[in-house]
């Protein structure tokens, strides 16, 4: 990180991600420098060092941002700013999807144990979380969803990895379609 | 009103369970959202609750909920009779030939169950989460990255060539040999039918006025539409005379006398 | 600079700043981060960490902002190449102008055989092939049309004279038909 190369990359690193409109790929970054290599270390270590900062650079779906610090939002909101107020239908069918995307509408029906109105999934996909994510190939070809990168980047997520609790509930066997034929670990305490 | 009495707000009718519930009718998604509240009900682990426990209280509600008249909606209804039959299963003697098995049916709920419960707290924990535009914020005017188009025209050596030689063969004189095709003009055959015809009175077929050895079709068929074409022309000039029995019949010719 | 509470104040400085619709007055600063004393010490400290890197805080006019630094303005742009095909009446055009150069747009047309637009010979100018070649003193002096040096690079060729002659055009089998005995060929003499 020391040398003069690396100090030029990372400042254009700086400049670039600073003044970008939407979170950035790697590809779309590396078009902006120039072929300089492998910028995944330098960003890493961009990153690392904002990390004590008020701005911190983040990656979040495998695209690259600046915000600002989770932890200072009461300096920054303004009357302006309300949080999106997600009817219980929305959050549930939200989680379905994210815990288990790709996912089809029958399949998140199965889970919820009720019909989901169009509607729900129409917020979710107006909010820029859901999107449509191919056609299953089995009968019938239903349309399937999963979550978008800017859903991760709105939950402060890097990636599905992270999602609260995903491991766990996907060693207890509830990710999957069918019961285990062994009887399912019990939920573990607060988290899930 | 003293705010040192809690109570004082508290619903007047809390005397019996069952009304607390059927007070909520309205509030639960559908059968699977209100057998997961009487789950939890019974204060235990869902992975250890009785589900013939589940069952009757589930049962017991409906029941009331009828007993209320209140509207159910049919799904409750449905899930009434189907968890009736998986209590009458798990009642009998266990019968290892049984199809469906109850033990597994019963398994299947309590992992619905289960299931639904992880996806409630995971939707609550996410929104319990920092959220962009709540706690983190993001450049509200970024400048934007511009990306200047610049168009490369593709044309390689050969098409250039190939380009000019094909304007020079364009400008290249073209000259036009028309081949000689055989055909009897219809001049020559309305010569050759009138000759033939001559003063003839009597009524002739067409065909016998054409020539014999026609070993050429192309020429064959010209002659036969010149001459046919040559018998119209005379019968228009008032030379011959012509009649056909039917469509498509031979075409007899014979001369016109002259008053 | 060192102690915890500056920490926390620059921390706040920055997301503020950042997250900041418009240049801030130190007045508009303090209402977000509230009483704090003096800001201008460290709002000064905050700039100086921020200099040598590819965001800068600066002040402008009693307002402070973030922007990124402006010796990165070549990294905020950069240009794709679009390939494109180049329409046969270009290419003919193009190849007419190599052949007989200088020549006029209505020489072009007599050997064409066709009327040649405006934006064909534009097209050829924008992809640097040819030039505008002076007036030809005749009567109405219509400007000509050359070739450029990157029109001879493009096809790898040395100089005008690399381009093969009719002849050799015609035993490539580049012309479909013979050409008449008069055309004059028009690579005659010292001129090509």
């Amino acid at each position: 990180m020391a040398d003069a190369y690396d100090l030029a990359l990372t400042r254009a690193l700086e400049a670039i991600l600073f003044a970008a409109e939407t979170p950035m790929t790697l590809a779309e970054i590396a078009r902006h420098v120039g072929e300089r290599g492998d910028l995944l270390p330098t960003l890493r270590a961009l990153a690392e060092s904002y990390a004590p900062r008020g701005i911190n650079l983040v990656e979040r779906g495998g695209r690259w941002q600046f915000q600002t610090a989770p932890d200072l939002g009461h300096h920054l909101r303004t009357s302006r700013e309300t949080v999106k107020k997600l009817s219980r239908a929305a959050v549930e069918t939200l989680a379905v999807i994210a815990y288990h995307e790709p996912v089809t509408r029958p399949e998140i029906e199965e889970i919820r144990g009720v019909a989901v109105s169009g509607g729900t999934i129409d917020v979710l996909m107006a909010a820029g979380w859901v999107r449509p994510a191919g056609r299953r190939e089995t009968p019938g070809r239903p349309l399937q969803y999963a979550t978008t990168p800017e859903f991760l980047a709105h939950f402060n997520l890097a990636s599905r990895r992270d999602l609260p609790g995903i491991a766990d509930l996907k060693a207890a066997g509830l990710l999957d379609r069918e019961p285990s034929r062994e009887l399912p670990l019990p939920l573990g305490g607060g988290e899930a | 009103m003293t705010e040192s009495d809690p109570d004082f707000d508290a619903p007047v009718r809390s005397g019996r369970s069952s009304d607390t519930l059927i007070l909520q009718l309205g509030s639960w998604e559908g059968p699977l959202d209100l057998l997961l509240t009487l789950a939890r009900s019974q204060k235990v682990d869902l992975s250890q609750i009785s589900i013939l426990a589940l069952v009757d209280q589930y049962l017991d509600f409906i029941r009331d909920a009828r007993a209320l008249s209140l509207e159910l909606a049919a799904d409750y209804l449905v899930m009434a009779a189907w968890l009736a039959y998986l209590k009458s299963l798990l009642l009998l003697p266990k019968d290892p030939e049984a199809e469906p098995d109850p033990a597994e049916l019963a398994l299947k709920l309590q992992f619905q169950l289960q299931r639904l419960e992880a996806m409630r707290a995971a939707g609550q924990t996410l929104l319990a989460r920092p959220q962009l535009g709540w706690d983190m914020f993001r450049r509200p005017n970024p400048e934007g990255l511009a990306t200047d188009r610049r168009a490369v025209y593709a044309v390689d050596y050969y098409e250039l060539l190939s380009a000019y030689g094909a304007i020079q063969a364009r400008r290249a004189t073209a000259i036009h040999v028309v081949r000689r095709r055989p055909v009897m003009a219809l001049d020559e055959a309305i010569e050759r039918l009138e000759l033939l015809l001559g003063r003839s009175i009597d009524w002739t077929e067409l065909a016998r006025f054409l020539p014999a050895d026609l070993a050429d079709e192309a020429y064959a068929r010209s002659v036969l539409a010149s001459s046919f074409v040559a018998a119209l022309e005379l019968a228009r000039q008032g030379k011959a005379v012509l009649s056909q029995g039917a469509a498509f019949g031979p075409i007899l010719v014979k001369a016109r006398a002259h008053g």
